[in-house]
């Protein structure tokens, strides 16, 4: 077993640095060299990822990284395995269009987390997504499967399109959550803004929630309390003008 | 008509995305002196022909050859160059700006990046849709969502949806039902046979309320939607259905979903009926440009050069990359007076190249200026009306070096 | 006054059955863009021993330029991005161009990709006239391959008119016309009639039936039906000396139970030349709603007896497609029953296109089916001159995946190998599962790749290695895995032009347009211009792909 | 051997290989699950004829089961695997589909084997089902009146052990049964292993085949029972006037020889003779079970 690869921040990008090669699966193919060899791009212009990042440890599905990556565009983007953790904040396109693994940052993400490409009609397919603070828009947007969490605020838009899969939002969950939603479930346990083809249907304690609320706990270490575990939540389903086959799940206190 | 007058027909307006292509344009003196067929619009969009012709760096007059070697140098040395798209181009000059964007590396946008949503929506979903001919020969439901074509797009109706007879729409206006749909302050046509009105913050929701009615289920018991149900259940009953809505962008910001609920409701109409969705766009030959950045790249705007190859970077087109100021250099092509303003504001200051009509006068006043002639006034070449269908351009003037000339030379300057 | 350039290829294994050459080793001699009986002793060579030398491929029928194929490119960002294609790196600092590849790739690339493949020529198999223009446009920018537009007809307002009237001598001359107008090659006829009816809507005040169920349904008129059309389009074509007779997508693509109307369009038309396109795609028993059978035999058995028909296979191969047609009804299905993205355009008086981005599984039963269909056709023909390999690009596949689809033909074990893995459900009654034992010689491979479809586009300077051909010549390794030698030729001649060195893409010459231009009554354009000023948005003067003064 | 003055005989049980599930079944309190529970495995005595064999295992506290409710573990066993999702699909359906506040979550996850239990009940929805894949396992929501039954999609499946058991030989009929429910108790809380009879007892052991009637595949065992002492070749000794058996099944043949052991010793109470054990002569079942040597 080798050691993690660690990648820590050694020259901070002064523009937009789109590093869409960072992913667990991938780094556990390669050695500490070759990793720092990976293409990216620096203000439009071509960089290689060693020029950003100092890289120890090789060949593991274990990633740390470390240091500020808030202008880090598509960290984890296509991950399919293995284990991403980011100490801080994230830029955009975290997880774009992920397949598998788990990424955990501690910290906000950008726009677009766990999503799609532009113009593609399926997000991620797999794979956790922990976001341990805001989210920016289209948080899940166009999931096919797969589970993101933030544990704060949601931007616009979370889970819009989504095929199936999970998006829970601790906080506030903005305007155009779940449109177009075919299946899955958008776990709201702060506020949320509805669309109007998400029709009410009952309220209840719906049985795989402790389930994946305890999990999180277990999981993650996540602070989620009795009350959001045990409670009842209202369950809206839709999005009507789509399969209708989704569900928005408030919760409304014990 | 005075002896010096000559006549050119079957003239391609470019004054909206119309593309009216029966225009008479007659010729006096070298000036257009009128325009027969020419809505008000197009007869401002013709104006007189006349086009200053114009070279300059930094402000002074230069040799042609001299602005060249400028713009290339700059363009060259540039690390994050972009190159713009606006309007007034022919698609040979488009095309011309693409091999040029390759060689540079560039982020290559247009101003169909003001419409992206509608782009975006319909690759995700795709889209029902026809040509215009196409409604003039068929519709005989014809839903106005929030737009009254009149404005912005005068010769639509009488041209291509309302008006005119059709194979099977014999009695033209007669044959057809017209809807207007009102949306907040988007008003459908004064003369529509009836009218639906729907808040502005209503707008997507009722949308989806009128799919879900189509496809035979119940979104909403809210009263603010009956109205909304309602037409969707008359849309089912029609023969074949025109949804016209503006894919411009308006006074007021529209709902990022909006196009997207626009394109299935079009599309799940072709369960119980026919149904095409019909986006209006602006003139100046913006489709082509959308339809030339896909053949030669892949992507129809927002296309980003710099790994080597093209990506598409809608997220971080011109605009965020402006006022990030990303961008060190750009290259300006088409009438920058079509340019949205928050664009200008970060493209002055930056060593630019404006190539197009009147690009010496641009707002953002560029280092380098060639001004061109006006695609389909001056230049010629092809142009895309708002549906996607090619027509040839016919100038009725002489002009200044063509844009897609200037970019050629350019290209060969910059070894490309 | 310079000499054109010469090359010899020589020593090489040569395939070239229009000439009864098969596996002779001899040179080819190359002086400018044609091939020569002989060149001087100190004329450059190129070492070709131990290597297969065939003619250019000719691809008789794919989608590769146009409106259609336009809104196809724009609906696959994500195929796109996944396949990125840099520009290669041309000999003589020459500057090539980047793109994206994936089903539908840019052009530049698309031409890259096929002279990659060893294809010189390549026909565009639907171009609704109104965007000509636009078709012309992109073949320009497709480098390297000679390519061909063939026209759609058979839905269009103006020629069912001429049909009711009972006007045949008009609608030829219309047809010639608008070959002429549109630069065209060929006449094109996708679901006659069908489009027609899909566009002339549905709901309460329409027709319940949005598309033709058979060749007798009448559209519009009753005197007007999709037999009436065939056999009137079929007579232009072969009327006007057409090198390339009418190039038929039958009704009922893709339906089980298609093969009745397939083999009644082929009567329709015995005695005159046809070709009927992907016809795997219209070859199916069984019943809607009870699920297809494979009718392959009946079909090609017909085929095999009728020397005045020839057929394209349009194989579906595993993988990801994008089904791209003119035939809008179809693709409304094919979105209704899978959900996926859909793109209609109705073409105002002339034709539709419908676009759904598909996946043929192993695992699914009627991709199966279909997979075992073509290859039965294939196997089952006596004629290879007749039987045009294909896969409908991109809508059975990529023409990317030809190589493995020769393998399919030449490579029994291969072959019963992958039948193994496929969805067996449907496959009951397909001559595959007899154990067809045919093994595609590499003579064969060369008609069915292009001898034979240059033949039957009238090619004459096509598709062989006689003196006065085009100098298009693929020269390939001998490998025994046929899938990897077909794609990865070593050597590329286009035009004289050494365009694939060692493997590598060196020379990216502008291809040639192939059009015909034939003769008709002048008559018929002042008519035409009467229909286009009651009813059309275009300018009669606008119309067409010519350059304009 | 004697333990407190009774003779464990030098014999041992002979037991076969089944195929076994562990179901956990949790509710909204413990009733709810015992109550699916006891139903799910009713008439699951003897393959013989109910086609399984089936009980509790053991209870559930709530922080053990996977969503914090109370619950319950059930063993399912049967004779191969196709019966083994036929009887689980079957049953679950019919017992813990049915009643209010369950779930029924998979309790041999580890087990490669698996078995479509849920994904085959999923039909009940009717199309209006949904999964939900959490911590990689996924799950089936059947919509039902009441709100939502959760049941795992797959169930693990392995190689466990059936037919353990011993005889109490006992003076009389009511020293028999104290001894018998003295074991019973003891081997309550034996994990992996379940008690498959009324009571975890057994009175009516019985024998391969019939001596008279020819499609029987099973009649009483004769040579214990003590009323027949004198018309057949009895196994009872003098002194014995009743005799019960205690059955067990389990997911390994540790977990059994631990159960009996312990089972054993309870039962070795005042009145009883002697303890013995059934079997076949060793030529049926892989697994024989030598009281001595367990007990040793």
């Amino acid at each position: 077993m080798s050691d993690p690869v660690v990648l820590t921040l050694a020259t901070a990008p002064t523009h937009l640095l789109v590093a869409d090669c960072i992913a667990a699966d991938r780094f556990a193919l390669l050695g500490a060299g070759d990793i720092g060899q990976l293409p990216v791009t620096h203000g439009g212009r071509r960089a290689l990822l060693g020029d950003f990042f100092t890289v120890t440890g090789e060949r593991s599905a274990t990633v740390r990284i470390t240091g500020d990556v808030t202008k880090v565009e598509g960290i984890g983007a296509g991950m399919a395995d293995g284990e991403l953790v980011v100490d801080g904040s994230v830029g955009s396109d975290l997880g774009r269009g992920m397949a598998g693994g788990r990424i955990d940052v501690h910290g906000s993400a950008g726009d677009n987390p766990g999503g799609a490409l532009p113009g593609a009609a399926r997000g991620m397919t797999g794979g956790e997504i922990i976001i341990r603070g805001d989210a920016g828009a289209q948080a899940g947007a166009a999931a096919r499967r797969g589970l993101i969490v933030v544990t704060g605020n949601a931007g616009p838009q979370a889970g819009r399109g989504m095929i199936a899969g999970t998006v829970v939002v601790f906080g506030r969950a903005a305007a155009g959550a779940g449109r177009f939603l075919k299946r899955g479930s958008i776990v709201a346990l702060g506020a949320i803004d509805r669309p109007a083809t998400f029709r009410y249907a009952c309220t209840y304690r719906p049985p795989h929630l402790p389930l994946l609320l305890r999990y999180l706990r277990a999981r993650y270490a996540l602070a989620i309390g009795e009350p959001q575990i045990t409670g009842r939540y209202a369950r809206y389903s839709g999005d009507l003008a789509e399969l209708g086959k989704g569900e928005i799940l408030h919760w409304v206190a014990e | 008509m005075s002896p010096a007058a000559r006549t050119v027909e079957h003239v391609t307006c470019l004054g909206c995305g119309c593309a009216c292509d029966d225009i008479t344009v007659v010729v006096k003196q070298d000036r257009v002196a009128e325009t027969r067929n020419a809505c008000a619009l197009g007869a401002a969009w013709f104006g007189d022909g006349r086009i200053p012709q114009d070279v300059r760096v930094n402000g002074r007059a230069a040799p042609l050859e001299r602005a060249l070697g400028e713009a290339a140098r700059m363009l060259g040395a540039a690390k994050r160059p972009l190159v713009y798209l606006a309007a007034d181009l022919s698609c040979e000059a488009q095309r011309e700006a693409v091999a040029l964007s390759d060689r540079l590396g560039a982020m290559l946008d247009s101003i169909t990046a003001a419409a992206a949503a509608g782009v975006l929506a319909a690759q995700r979903r795709g889209r029902a849709g026809a040509t215009l001919g196409e409604i003039r020969q068929r519709a005989d439901v014809i839903v106005f969502w929030g737009v009254d074509p009149v404005a912005r797009y005068p010769r639509f109706a009488t041209r291509y949806a309302v008006e005119p007879r059709g194979l099977e729409a014999p009695r033209g206006r007669g044959s057809r039902t017209v809807i207007a749909v009102d949306v907040g302050a988007g008003r459908g046509p004064a003369d529509a046979d009836a009218r639906v009105e729907i808040a502005g913050g209503d707008e997507v929701d009722a949308l989806g309320v009128m799919r879900a009615t189509v496809q035979g289920r119940v979104a909403s018991d809210e009263a603010r939607f009956r109205g909304s149900a309602e037409l969707a259940g008359r849309m089912s009953q029609g023969r074949y259905v025109a949804l016209v809505a503006d894919g411009e962008p308006g006074a007021a910001p529209a709902d990022p979903d909006r196009a997207e609920a626009l394109v299935t409701l079009a599309q799940a109409l072709n369960a119980p009926t026919r149904c095409a969705l019909i986006v209006l766009r602006g003139g100046g030959n913006r489709s082509g440009a959308d339809a030339v950045l896909t053949w030669q790249t892949g992507f129809p705007f927002a296309v980003d050069f710099a790994p080597g190859f093209p990506t598409y970077r809608p997220h971080a087109g011109a605009a965020a990359l402006l006022a990030a100021r990303e961008i060190d250099a750009a290259l300006v092509i088409g009438s920058p007076a079509s340019i949205p303003a928050p664009l200008i504001g970060g493209l002055a200051g930056l060593p630019t190249v404006a190539i197009g009509p009147r690009a010496s006068a641009a707002a953002f006043k560029p280092a380098v200026s060639v001004d061109t002639g006006i695609a389909g006034i001056h230049e010629g070449g092809t142009a895309y009306r708002m549906d996607e269908v090619p027509l040839p351009l016919r100038p009725a003037l002489a002009g200044p070096p063509t844009a897609a000339g200037t970019l050629r030379a350019l290209r060969e300057r910059l070894g490309a | 006054m310079s000499a054109a350039p010469q090359l010899r290829v020589s020593g090489g294994t040569v395939h070239d059955p229009a000439n009864r050459v098969d596996g002779q080793v001899r040179d080819v001699c190359i002086e400018g863009d044609r091939i020569v009986d002989d060149l001087p002793a100190n004329a450059p060579r190129l070492d070709a021993r131990g290597m297969i030398v065939m003619p250019g491929g000719v691809d008789i029928h794919a989608h590769i330029a146009g409106s259609s194929v336009n809104h196809g490119r724009r609906l696959l960002p994500e195929e796109h991005a996944a396949d990125p294609a840099p520009a290669p790196r041309l000999a003589d600092g020459a500057v090539a161009r980047s793109g994206t590849g994936g089903t539908i790739p840019s052009t530049f690339t698309t031409g890259y990709r096929y002279a990659g493949l060893g294809y010189t020529t390549v026909m565009e198999a639907a171009v609704a006239p109104l965007a000509a223009r636009q078709a012309h446009a992109e073949l320009d920018d497709t480098p390297i391959i000679d390519a061909g537009c063939f026209v759609l007809l058979g839905n269009d307002d103006y020629l069912l008119r001429q049909l009711a009237a009972g006007d045949p001598t008009r609608a030829r001359d219309y047809a010639a016309w608008l070959l002429g107008v549109t630069r065209g090659y060929a006449i094109k006829i996708v679901n006659p009639g069908g489009i027609a009816r899909w566009k002339s809507g549905g709901g309460a005040g329409g027709s319940a039936d949005r598309n033709v169920s058979g060749i007798d349904d009448p559209v519009g008129s009753s005197s007007v039906t999709p037999r009436k059309i065939l056999e009137v389009l079929a007579g232009a074509a072969n009327a006007l000396g057409l090198p390339h007779p009418v190039h038929v997508h039958c009704n009922n693509l893709g339906q089980p139970g298609n093969v009745a109307t397939t083999l009644e369009s082929m009567r329709a038309l015995a005695g005159q030349r046809a070709h009927f396109t992907h016809l795997q795609f219209h070859s199916y028993g069984g019943e809607r709603g009870k699920g297809w059978t494979s009718a392959a035999r009946d079909v090609i058995e017909h085929v095999n007896a009728h020397p005045e028909v020839s057929v394209d296979v349009g194989q579906v191969m595993f993988g990801p497609a994008t089904t791209v047609t003119a035939d809008g009804p179809v693709e409304y299905l094919l979105h209704a029953s899978t959900g996926r993205r859909w793109v209609n355009v109705d073409i105002e008086l002339e034709t539709g296109c419908g676009i759904v981005p598909y996946s043929y599984k192993e695992k699914a039963a009627v991709a199966a089916l279909q997979w075992a269909v073509g290859l039965e056709l294939f196997l089952l023909a006596r004629d290879p001159w007749r039987v045009v390999l294909s896969t409908d690009h991109p809508n059975g596949g990529s023409f990317l995946s030809y190589p493995r689809l020769i393998r399919l033909l030449m490579d029994r074990a291969y072959r019963d190998e992958q039948l193994k893995q496929v969805n067996q459900r449907m496959l009951a009654g397909s001559a595959l599962l007899d154990g067809l034992a045919r093994e595609y010689t590499l003579a064969e491979i060369a008609v069915v790749t292009r001898a034979g479809p240059a033949r039957l586009l009238g090619l004459k300077h096509k598709g062989h290695l006689g003196a006065g051909a085009d100098a298009d010549v693929t020269i390939y390794a001998d490998d025994p895995d046929r899938a990897q030698m077909f794609a990865t030729p070593r050597y590329v001649i286009k035009g004289g032009a050494v365009v694939v060195e060692e493997g590598q893409l060196r020379r990216a010459p502008a291809g040639r347009r192939l059009a015909v231009r034939p003769e008709y009554d002048a008559a018929v354009t002042r008519d035409v211009q009467r229909f286009f000023d009651d009813y059309a948005c275009v300018a009669f003067a606008n119309y067409g792909a010519e350059p304009v003064a | 051997m004697k333990i407190d003055g009774v003779t464990i005989e030098d014999t041992f049980a002979e037991a076969f290989t089944m195929r076994v599930a562990r179901l956990i079944i949790t509710g909204r309190n413990a009733k709810w699950a015992r109550e699916a529970a006891v139903k799910l495995t009713g008439f699951a005595t003897s393959v013989i004829g109910c086609k399984c064999e089936a009980a509790i295992e053991r209870e559930l506290a709530p922080e053990e089961t996977p969503d914090g409710h109370p619950g319950v573990s059930v063993l399912f066993l049967t004779m191969d695997k196709e019966s083994l999702s036929e009887q689980l699909i079957v049953r679950i359906g019919q017992t813990v589909l049915t009643c209010p506040t369950t779930a029924c979550f998979d309790g041999l996850p580890e087990a490669p084997d698996r078995l479509a239990v849920g994904k085959a009940l999923r039909v009940f929805g009717d199309g209006f089902q949904a999964s939900k894949v959490i911590g990689g396992k996924r799950y089936w929501r059947l919509p039902v009146m009441e709100g939502e039954f959760l049941v795992e999609e797959t169930f693990g499946m392995q190689k466990g052990v059936g037919g353990g058991n011993f005889l109490i030989l006992a003076e009389d009929a009511d020293a028999a049964l104290a001894a018998a429910e003295a074991a019973v108790l003891a081997m309550t809380n034996f994990r992996g292993v379940i008690l498959p009879f009324p009571g975890g007892v057994v009175r009516s052991g019985s024998k391969v085949g019939s001596r008279r009637y020819k499609n029987m595949i099973a009649t009483t065992n004769d040579a214990f029972d003590p009323t027949l002492r004198a018309v057949t070749t009895s196994q009872v000794p003098a002194g014995v006037n009743s005799v019960l058996e205690i059955v067990l099944d389990g997911t390994d043949a540790p977990a059994i020889e631990a159960a009996m052991r312990g089972g054993i010793r309870a039962a070795c109470r005042p009145g009883i003779v002697a303890i013995t054990a059934g079997n076949y002569g060793g030529k049926l079942g892989p697994h024989h079970f030598y009281l001595r040597k367990i007990l040793a």
